[in-house]
């Protein structure tokens, strides 16, 4: 009886993905083994692929005494664009959102949907900006999932991660515990992911100098957290923008937000974009800004920390929580007025995350 | 361009003097001057830039009808669902239109029950669709005030020149004039002055405003949309009002000509025919107060080729938006108002463009006066 | 709705369809620029001018003259009248 | 200055979802805590949620010494069919997924990518067959999101489910731990969800009296490690099919399998199926079959343990790892020949999960 | 039904006595008695059963051209393929021709190319497709020896029947004799004996095979296609082998009628007409080997609705299936098979269809020879 | 592409468009029964009758008997050999 070679490393043999790529044979075990696993590094040279990752709660331990636990679905169109693609965004959406809560992000669950007709190529790239992502977060992608839906069933490429991540022993941060005095800072100018997508989807005609802010903040989070212990509370303004965070913040914690529009940090560009075509910065998506609110005596710790970051270069106090109107936020003007920031009223933008 | 116009500084010393003319006017909290601004662009830049709470006392700032989405009636709005939910149909429209509500749903929810509608910044990106899309029919949701009708008016004769068979418009453009007779006419009527719509003007001139000085007494100053033009010009509408006299102003004469804009005229006589009347949400029925497209441009308009209907179709009840839009209550005096009509849930379209009173109330203002 | 924002004519997009390039900060669009246009001129005038620019086409030039002399004006309200204010308190 | 009441308990005030519903707004808040939040109750009552979940790692390390973490994408159509829907599938999935690594599932997320249109009242079906599902097999479901693309950009509703769960110290369960002799044992029939679900999309014409099989096997594993210590692995039979399970396995272990047709139960009304249509069981779907191989000495333990549980009834051993032909799998007819079972090659059959 | 026709002991008793015959026939593994089975259902069972494994030393099993899948010619894929890329189209047709390779592409790639292309599992579901589909073109890829005709020409029919204007038939169907006798004719032939396809012969009877015996000297049993239909078949070929004779003989008679089916014999002929010539791939142009539609239901012919060209186009480098179709060699001998040849990459259209001879043995028979 | 299954004619599903209700282990598909439909019989006497399904047509009906005969000849030959081989191991 002859003894049979193993299979060669697996390899695609297509340029573009047939829905026999997803159908849990051999097709789709070349596509994730050589795609994806390749670029992630899954798994130990030479060891298979399990249906589950495994971490040793052990080593967890050792660095906090809270799981993170967190998802995001990414379906932004187009899938490259100035300043990053849906992979890079993927990543840095899910490490982002480990961050905010002051966990250390540790491994990272990629889920992808693929259209058929997709170019294998451009899967590569994306799986390599992933990878590299992944690595700037210090994060591992340690398991995911293909599936190939006919052509018309998606639009071209969604991506799912999930994360884990730490939370450092003796931190809580949380939306609820803003109190009246505290000071709200941000890490950079808003808008830039938003507008940079909207000009990249071309349907408006526009060209536009921007690039997505679009980055892992974990970093620039733990500095703050160093500098600032007793920061309350973090979110990164994605959909919805600053409004939906300062909104929801001022709701969970039952206080009233105070901002200065003038200390609001806004590219001249973005502002172009905006008034052209008549949006607000305030409502526009961000995947790199964060939110913090930190009580008043470590708000300037808090604000040098940010600012010595390289992703904070740009951060500003934009204004405080006050007792007054809980549940609200008011904008000074620069004129001098005031004006309710409410949130979105859903306008249907390009989806961009 | 627009930075000067923002100074803080000259912005307090011009609320002075705007205060010694309103207390020289003998005006109070609650006897106020009143000051509609016709436009929705300047009632979206006065609660923008947060004016109304900066005004001396005695001075009230009435929203008037100038938002050409506020006041489309609802049997329009049904007309453009049907249109859109032609399967051929690609409907073009600006963002602006999407939530309006119709008797049956709005454009949002056409959409989302399946009809092909695209969020376009140009009508000339409408017609770009229809370059790329030769099987398909593009319609153009066209609505706007005579700032609008000339873009609507110039994408037609191109589609001409160029030939473009599937591109038409449904036109549902208006004329501002009539609006403010409207608001004039309307028993009760109580506005001392009018902040004339800046970039109307820029396309019409001054002229077509005379008659509210010189039969109804009323000032006008056209102003520019910034925080600085909108204060001038209520200090000018005071002046004249101080001066015992009713004058057609220019505020705004970087942007706005004394006589208009004469291509955009001829763009508009070009295509363009005054309907008999036109339907007005909240106002009724007014004379004269809509545009159609002419005979000779039939092929591209879409309500002849799509056979538009066009029912009256009631208001909401409780809807009190012709009283919001004539200026006889306050936003929050309608009794739907931050209840069964919110901006998620707009029951009367003043409630869904930023540029409605009522919207611009809810988002900018709070919910209830004394929050604004 | 009537909004219109003003941009600077960067670049003649196509002379024959009367499209302009509107720089606003940076941001770029092609416009129509019918209404501006002189009739008969090359649109090349049109370079480095100032338009206010509604939904792809610029409606009008900007009289920068006229944008001064409204800010003089503007000056002139407020120190008019505080000059008199000054005077006011000076004869009390 | 007045103070403002703050907002009424959030409702969606749409039959059915449009882009509104995800732009990041204040109608996206309410589809998510109307339908989502409170069927999965993912956060204690009048609590806030945050961008992610948080779990006590004291209370983990208490349950066993690695975390699983898992992630799977559902992207099946229709959305519901016998013996099932999408949500009940997304929940058994990510829990057999963490269940077949010998985990205790503790707690999934869950990120859904909603078509505009969908209707409301589907949605809640869904999310309450998500939360019953999740109930069932004693998971949580913590975190999620939720995006809503323009009609055409998704096929109605994707789901993706991540799940971390903690295996218990000492149990090593592996792909590649197999060895020559230990015995292959299945607890179900096959084919049934593939079956169903092609029947149910209705192209084919065909009705059958099948109903998915989808169920959440933690239960019955956690029986099976119990009667089995030694177990060497477990999988669950989804894409592929049983197939694919064991050809992965007699590769990773470099082994051979040799199965015997006969010994592994296919209900009639499949193979009714099969032949009708020119399918082969071995290649379908199942969202309910686990395949186990254990050491021959605790193989009738294994049996009976996974016979005496509900979901194990029809449980069978069939067949045994052999140091003859590694990486092949050998099935014996029933009458009395052999054939190689390979991986499927990529049919392009009907999405089933 | 078919259960009896799967008796383990019976197959015992019955493989013995096929030794026995063997044996005094003086077959050895090395000069062994060659069947071939013509059609593709019959190497499936004989995989999926593993019947070559049990068979006693001294007979083989040579795989026929008998899949219609596997010998459907590189032109008329691609011919496929255009009228799939035509956006108007929706092509239907039944999940084995998928994968098949053409010049250009295969089906599955012109589909993941944004091509309409719907697995159906009759052609009446492509039928239902146009009902439902007023206003795009369904094409039915029809493909199939004498087995599959009636059902395309009975679809067409109904087609007429019931004025269904925008179904059209693509028609690739074949003929079985020729291609028996292509085989025969093949220099270094060394079949002793067919197996008879048993679906085909329940349309067209035995009486078409009789120049196998009569012309070549070869017996043929049309046989069923369980484990002891296969076997019994085996034992007849030895048996009339063994006797010296040459007969047409029907072991499948629960299923296959003396003169076939008349009705549909009738709809074939009502439909079809037998073209000049057909190409095939491996093993060129046959003489009146395919049918094309009748002038009569022009309107229901794809090939003349899309002006279809058809060229002639050539096999890849290096692929033997014309070899393999004819016996000549076994799938392991091609250069190609299981290197650049695999079910996942075919380069012949035999390594396609579970009933293509490369795909059998690829897929259930092991790598080489020796493994199956 | 030849497959062929066998079902049992459980319904009448049309019999103007000459449709049937085919049974396979409990699953069920309406298949076109114009081949196995005696003309001018009503569609009735199908009921009941095994057929031969290919891609949705039934294209030949179960001869019952003939099925009977077949296994009757399978065994006759193993058994008729067999004997002759048991006859043969006594002559040894
Ligand atoms: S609250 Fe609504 S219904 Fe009432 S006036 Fe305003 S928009 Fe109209
Ligand atoms: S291995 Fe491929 S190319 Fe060679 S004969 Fe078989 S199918 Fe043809
Ligand atoms: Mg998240
Ligand atoms: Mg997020
Ligand atoms: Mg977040
Ligand atoms: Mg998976
Ligand atoms: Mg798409
Ligand atoms: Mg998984
Ligand atoms: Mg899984
Ligand atoms: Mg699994
Ligand atoms: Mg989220
Ligand atoms: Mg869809």
């Amino acid at each position: 009886m002859t003894v049979l070679p193993l299979r060669p490393p697996r390899r695609v043999r297509h340029e573009t993905v047939t829905l026999a790529h997803g159908g849990g044979g051999s097709a789709m075990r070349d596509l994730v083994e050589d795609v994806f696993v390749s670029a992630f590094a899954v798994h130990e040279e030479g060891q298979p692929l399990e249906d589950q990752a495994r971490l040793s709660l052990a080593e967890l331990m050792a660095r906090g005494d809270r799981l993170a636990f967190t998802t995001d679905s990414f379906v932004v169109d187009p899938l490259e664009f100035a300043g990053g693609d849906i992979g890079k965004l993927a990543v840095c959406g899910t490490v982002n959102d480990l961050a905010v809560g002051g966990a250390v992000p540790v491994a990272l669950s990629c889920a992808v949907v693929i259209e058929e007709g997709m170019a294998v190529a451009t899967l590569r790239r994306i799986a390599a900006s992933i990878a590299r992502t992944a690595r700037e977060a210090g994060v591992r992608v340690v398991t995911g999932d293909t599936k190939v839906v006919a052509r018309g069933a998606c639009d071209k490429l969604f991506i799912t991660t999930s994360g884990v991540g730490v939370i450092r022993t003796g931190l809580d941060l949380g939306i609820a515990r803003a109190r009246p005095g505290d000071v709200v800072l941000i890490n950079g100018p808003l808008g830039d992911h938003g507008a940079a997508i909207m000009a990249a989807r071309g349907e408006l005609a526009v060209s536009a100098p921007v690039a997505s802010d679009c980055a892992p903040l974990n970093g620039l989070i733990g500095a703050l957290l160093d500098a600032a212990p007793g920061t309350r509370l973090i979110r990164d303004a994605t959909r919805g923008g600053l409004a939906a965070v300062l909104n929801e913040m001022a709701e969970a914690s039952n206080i009233g937000v105070r901002v200065a529009e003038s200390a609001i940090p806004i590219r001249p560009e973005v502002r172009g974009f905006c008034d052209l075509l008549g949006l607000d910065p305030l409502y526009l998506g961000n995947e790199g800004v964060a939110v913090a609110v930190v009580p008043p005596e470590q708000a300037d710790a808090a604000l040098a920390a940010l600012r010595a970051h390289p992703l904070g270069v740009l951060a500003a106090a934009i204004g405080t929580a006050t007792a007054e109107r809980p549940g609200r936020v008011v904008m000074d003007t620069p004129f001098g007025g005031t004006r309710i920031v409410d949130m979105l009223v859903g306008d249907p933008l390009p989806r961009i995350c | 361009m627009t930075t000067p116009f923002h100074d803080r500084d000259t912005g307090q010393r011009l609320l002075a003097r705007i205060g010694e003319k309103l207390h020289a006017l003998g005006a109070t909290e609650r006897a106020p001057i009143r000051l509609m601004e016709v436009c929705g662009g300047h009632t979206h830049a006065i609660f923008r830039h947060g004016l109304a709470g900066v005004m001396p006392p005695g001075m009230e700032f009435l929203h008037g009808p100038g938002c050409p989405v506020c006041v489309l009636p609802m049997g329009r709005i049904d007309d453009c669902v049907a249109i859109a939910e032609d399967p051929r149909v690609i409907l073009a429209t600006f963002g602006d239109a999407m939530r309006v509500p119709g008797s049956r749903k709005s454009l949002l929810q056409a959409k989302a029950d399946g009809a092909d509608i695209r969020m376009v910044y140009s009508p000339l990106d409408a017609l770009t669709l229809a370059r790329r899309n030769p099987d398909r029919e593009v319609v153009f949701f066209g609505l706007g005030f005579e700032t609008t009708m000339p873009s609507t008016a110039l994408t037609v004769l191109r589609a001409e020149r160029e030939g473009i068979a599937n591109f038409s418009l449904f036109c549902n453009h208006i004329t501002i004039t009539p609006t403010i007779k409207a608001v004039l006419d309307s028993p009760g009527m109580a506005v001392d002055g009018f902040i004339g719509p800046g970039h109307v003007s820029m396309v019409i001139g001054l002229r077509p405003y005379r008659f509210i000085a010189e039969r109804y007494d009323r000032p006008l100053v056209v102003a520019g949309f910034e925080p600085l033009d909108v204060l001038q010009s209520v200090w000018m509408l005071l002046d004249q009002i101080g001066r015992g006299v009713a004058l057609i102003e220019n505020q705004y004469g970087r942007i706005v000509p004394e006589d208009g804009n004469p291509q955009a005229q001829a763009a508009i006589a070009e295509v363009f025919e005054t309907r008999a009347f036109f339907e007005w949400r909240g106002l009724g029925s007014i004379d004269e107060s809509g545009v159609a497209i002419r005979d000779r441009y039939a092929r591209f308009d879409a309500e002849r080729r799509f056979a538009v209907r066009s029912p009256t179709v009631a208001d909401p009840d409780g809807c009190r938006c012709g009283d919001v839009l004539k200026g006889g209550i306050k936003p929050w005096q309608c009794g739907l108002f931050g209840g069964a009509c919110t901006p998620e849930t707009p029951v009367g379209a003043l409630m869904v463009s930023s540029e409605g009173a009522c919207a611009a109330h809810h988002q900018y203002g709070g919910l209830r006066k004394g929050a604004a | 709705m009537c909004l219109g924002i003003p941009g600077r004519i960067v670049a003649i997009a196509d002379a024959d369809a009367l499209l302009a390039t509107v720089d606003v900060s940076g941001v770029r669009r092609d416009v129509d620029v019918t209404c501006v246009a002189e009739p008969g001129a090359p649109l090349e005038d049109l370079l480095g001018r100032w338009t206010l620019v509604h939904v792809g086409f610029a409606m009008s030039l900007i009289d920068e003259d006229e944008a001064k002399a409204t800010l003089a004006i503007l000056a002139e309200i407020g120190e008019a009248d505080a000059e008199l204010a000054a005077f006011a308190t000076e004869v009390e």
